[in-house]
């Protein structure tokens, strides 16, 4: 076994940074966090401590991991159903998302949201959206509002290949585009929404060629590739920070689990599934930094251990939170205060 | 609660549907089913499993996530001779295609001075009560009831879900059908032979003296169980089934009100501007000599739906609730 | 109808919106406004003409024709700092917008657990008798009232129309100003210094007391016509004007009628589950025991608006028709 | 003056047919009886006896006319509010549509839709659909009804740009494209959307470049050149009868009147309206005509003479029409039959 000195002179042999080894050790304990997060959320709709709709990002880590590198704090997020990973590695707390899915008020919406609908003021997390699409035009509307305030600021929008087909994708690229807002618009297009196949929703399926058309900025990138998602979006949001307009981010990925707790999972067959799962986003950055000796199998098994350490915190703070009073149901329908 | 002499059967309220489909596609050759996920994938409530490879994908389509499209295609295929069975998931997605029902679906015929009628049937789930917080979780019936020129039903049983179906299908107009999440895994007894049935008038589902508890849908369900605790106490309630929300079958709950005096209305609907406002307003207006006691409404708290379950439970009617509504009203004034 | 002692002058409804809208601008620096056509064509109602000149397009904003779009837009906006004044054209086109306003705007501070509110002010035509037929007629106030999570306000009189933008938004939460297009001409006396007023309370705006007369919007200055006609006939009704339909101010109309004894409910709205069915079964809930004669609604005929004025008129609630009603009502239990 | 004769003489000296003849003196007779309709009407509104909206097709004239010569009478038409001329043109009886504009029930909607809903089963004319865009779903489904009945019937369906932005257009291009049913979409771009400027309503203002996006077969043509039009129309409805799939042809042109009545035209400019006119569609065709020795004056004094008569017909037959009896006010919100 190496000493903790002797990696990073392995490292250095390699060619590689202390910096690089930092945050390769940051990525990979990133969606590490993500796919142990949600395998124990699997486990405890099982045991029917979450229930209601629980959609799972496994595969699809390394869009959220990437993507969100690439922001600073000030920045905006609007995200979709399946965004445990989303709200994870921008900094809400893990105990707090746990809790809002066992329906606590210590949850981060107060139990109010449950899965589907994550918010957290402090880190601008707008959610947690269930409508596909839906989200689309509020975060036009929050980088509309950066801009008429004359804020440096990036919304960052995520949704999946089914929501091009909404209408209100349309008028959000053309609206974005037309007033040229600072918003990264980021598809995570993983072949499927819900059952039906991209080839069954789109009439052309390179989705780019959608935001093209509105003569948005755009790329498409291997979503299963998280260094290459990191360093498009960084180019991405650098040219939307810098005022250039908005920036359509297509990453192609795949979700290895069924759509939600729901789904039988008909519509695709277990070869593409198993082929897919050869792409691993966690497998494949993980052989590639312990092959270029960024990381060893001792880092791993570190994180393998602080990543379960910290799900078990979650549940245990889940687990301790407690129920709102009955007397409370009507509170937040409005405000109870106005805000100045 | 047959009443048919024939051999019955148990079938799921999900199973009734399906069977409701598959056989109005195999009667009428301009019948289909379009929607998200109606196909491969077997339909979000699983009601449509199977269709797909009995009946293949000229009459199973599965379409994008695109309701407005799809809904205002549906019409048009109706306009253009088809009788489309168009699905949208849930309820709260019909309103990405507010605008084809009621702009379009609605008005057609009005608009056209009685030429072009729209022979579309549109099915949606509604309703809350499974977890799935306030974006999933409306019930809309009477809400879409406020609007002429579409029909509103709202099957609560299992005959019903089978039989409401092809009526629907072979109205000339444009009839909405609500089937409540809540009711889809409900066993119930089906006649063998079963078939359509009417959706223009409401039924007693039990017979009562005491006290007229006017529901829908999942809520009629409760309504009943809580008048068999109610039964055990000596208050004899009668329970109707609306059926179709819009139009309104008023002579019935008039006539049991006249009998019974006293009436209470269960709806899975916010409060106010509700359909049971509106059966309030009915009795009021036409049945107000008749009433010993001012009729009242037992409806969902007005809230967005919250998550969690107690408090999802605290928000809908519930059973307990509406044995002590009844009891305040029968003891107070009996 | 003001009460205020200060100078008072003549003004347009749609002038003293226009003045609202600028005060809010020029007091705010994060208000704005935008919408389809309210800048350089000046409003499909004329309501902006003029503000683009005066307040420069970074405060109006004309949109493309994307209701869903751009409410959402606007909702975004409130989000992330802005107090956006959105226009839709009509509330008919606002059924492309209901997704965003419903699954957005009315939910997201309940979702979120109480972390985001949703300031914006969607302000939209409402109503018929102008001859534009079934799409472009409805009058959907009632309707959206049904939503919890927005608040509806529908101001009928100068006062209000001036009043009632700055205070919506000063409220944290989405609030919908129903602007009825038949009162845009209407001119009425407005203190100079007018500001603004409250959007949670009724008004009794004619003091009676043979019988209340419930109402909002164009249908009240109806309803006050047919009080001036009743009245020389020795009925002295008294009128009450809604203002905000929800959250309903029901304690004024219920002390009214607790006075009267008797009310009639005048709503331009269709009558199945309408805020005039509401009205009702709140006052049989709690005033039933107040009254001498059944609750009456005048509502719009169930019909899409027709094109042909007779039969539009007909369609409308009327001053005649409130008179006849009213007659009838006083007459037949006086 | 020459006589019939030597005008014949004269065409065939300029290498013209007679069919040639009859063709343009028919497109140029379609596209002045629109013209002087809707003069009449814009009349009437003055005098009171048309209420409501009144969209003047002024202008727009060779569009209309030009692509509904490539439509047979089994195919399907999907309009706007601004369809008096699509109306006339289809073969609505022009006295049927005064009467609908007077609202009486000799009206070809019975009085019941006035100029925005001009409805005719005969002609298979599907309105009159005065929500922007909201005609386009609906002419999908025509057309998938069609294909799903194994009729080889196209489906035409006019909108304008302002529509183009609406997210129903996405919806319906895509499902259009991705079905293959045989729809013509015709956007007539006049540059306007009421007083909104195509450079403020779309991001990219070529709305080709829309359809090419989703695959679709497109063109855009001079709408101002009636002949051009219908070439273009009818290369594109052979294309969509042929079981191709979807064609888009936008149709370059311009409103000369306002919007509506109520529209004081703050938005553009008296010069640039001018200087569009002399591209009138009637002046340059019936030029062009006259030039190449297609048609004489005295056809065109012909065809005034003649339309001027029908329009005043068409005013004398709305004048004698009747009211709807008010006891059927509640007709027509249900069928009264079933259909079989
Ligand atoms: C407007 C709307 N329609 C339908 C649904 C039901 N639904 C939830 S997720 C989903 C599939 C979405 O697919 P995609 O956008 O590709 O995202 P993914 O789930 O693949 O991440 C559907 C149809 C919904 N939530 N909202
Ligand atoms: C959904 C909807 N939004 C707004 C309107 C109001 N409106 C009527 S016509 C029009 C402009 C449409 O422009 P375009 O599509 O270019 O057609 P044009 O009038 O130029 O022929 C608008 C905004 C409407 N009728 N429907
Ligand atoms: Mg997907
Ligand atoms: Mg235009």
């Amino acid at each position: 076994m190496r000493t903790k000195g002797s990696k990073k002179a392995a490292a250095k042999e390699a060619g590689v940074t202390a910096v690089d080894r930092e945050h390769a050790l940051h990525l990979l304990r990133s969606m590490i966090l993500i796919r142990r997060f949600e395998a124990k959320c699997a486990e405890l709709y099982s045991a029917m401590k979450i229930r209601g709709f629980l959609h799972l990002y496994d595969g699809e880590e390394a869009v959220a991991v990437g993507v969100l590198q690439a922001l600073t704090p000030e920045d905006a997020i609007v995200a979709t159903y399946r965004e445990h990973g989303h709200a994870l590695i921008r900094g809400v707390s893990p105990g707090a998302i746990m809790a809002e899915m066992y329906g606590k008020q210590e949850g981060c919406s107060r139990g109010r949201g449950g899965s589907m609908h994550l918010f957290d003021d402090r880190t601008r997390f707008y959610g947690g959206n269930a409508i596909v699409g839906g989200g689309l035009p509020l975060a036009v509307g929050l980088a509309l509002a950066d801009k008429m305030q004359g804020k440096a600021r990036v919304t960052c929008c995520f949704f999946g290949d089914g929501a091009v087909a909404e209408g209100e994708f349309h008028e959000s690229m053309n609206l974005a585009a037309l007033w040229k807002v600072p918003v990264l618009f980021v598809c995570e297009n993983n072949l499927y929404a819900m059952g039906t196949a991209l080839k069954y929703s789109h009439a052309v399926q390179d989705l780019t060629r959608r935001a093209a058309s509105y003569d948005m900025a755009c790329e498409a990138v291997d979503g299963m590739d998280v260094s290459a998602v990191e360093t498009a979006a960084r180019k991405a949001v650098a040219f939307v920070r810098g005022g250039e307009g908005p920036y359509f981010l297509e990453c192609r990925t795949y979700r290895f689990r069924a759509h939600s707790m729901f789904d039988a999972e008909l519509y695709r067959n277990k070869a593409e599934v198993e082929e897919w799962k050869k792409r691993c986003p966690i497998e494949t950055f993980s052989s590639r930094c312990r092959e270029g000796g960024l990381i060893s199998d001792e880092d791993l098994a570190t994180i393998e251990r602080e990543v379960a350490h910290e799900v078990n915190e979650a549940v245990a703070f889940a687990e301790a939170c407690t129920w709102e009073p009955l007397e409370d149901l009507t509170r937040f329908v409005y405000s109870e205060r106005r805000r100045p | 609660m047959s009443t048919s002499t024939h051999a019955m059967r148990k079938i799921t309220y999900r199973e009734a549907v399906r069977e409701a489909i598959r056989d109005a596609i195999q009667k009428d050759e301009r019948v289909f089913l379009m929607g998200e996920d109606v196909g491969r994938y077997g339909g979000c409530f699983a009601v449509s499993k199977g269709l797909l490879d009995e009946l293949g994908p000229a009459r199973i389509l599965d379409t994008p996530l695109s309701e407005s499209g799809f809904v205002g295609a549906g019409i048009g295929a109706a306009l253009g001779g088809m009788r489309p069975i168009v699905e949208v998931m849930t309820c709260n997605f019909s309103l990405l295609a507010a605008d084809q029902i009621l702009n379009n679906a609605a008005v057609y015929l009005h608009m056209s001075g009685g030429l072009f009628n729209v022979p579309i049937v549109i099915r949606m789930a509604t309703g809350g009560g499974r977890q799935v917080a306030a974006q999933h979780s409306r019930c809309l019936d009477g809400w879409y009831a406020h609007i002429p020129g579409i029909k509103v039903v709202s099957p609560a049983t299992v005959e019903d879900a089978r039989g409401m179906l092809w009526t629907a299908l072979e109205d000339p107009d444009p009839v909405l059908i609500f089937e409540n999440s809540g009711l889809y895994n409900m066993e119930g007894e089906l006649a063998v032979d079963a078939g359509p049935v009417d959706i223009d008038s409401a039924r007693i589902r039990r017979q009562g003296k005491h006290i007229t508890l006017i529901s829908y849908s999942a809520s009629l369900i409760k309504s009943l169980d809580a008048a068999e605790i109610l039964a055990r106490e000596g208050i004899d309630a009668e329970v109707i089934d609306l059926r179709t929300l819009r139009p309104l079958d008023e002579k019935t709950f008039l006539e049991s009100v006249g009998k019974t005096h006293r009436a209470l209305i269960i709806d899975e609907g916010w409060r106010s501007g509700s359909i049971s406002a509106e059966i309030s307003a009915r009795i009021m207006e036409s049945g107000f000599f008749d009433l010993d006691a001012p009729v009242q409404r037992l409806c969902s708290v007005e809230v967005p739906m919250p998550y969690a379950k107690h408090l999802e439970d605290a928000a809908l009617p519930q059973v307990d609730k509406i044995v002590d509504i009844v009891r305040s009203m029968v003891g107070a004034n009996g």
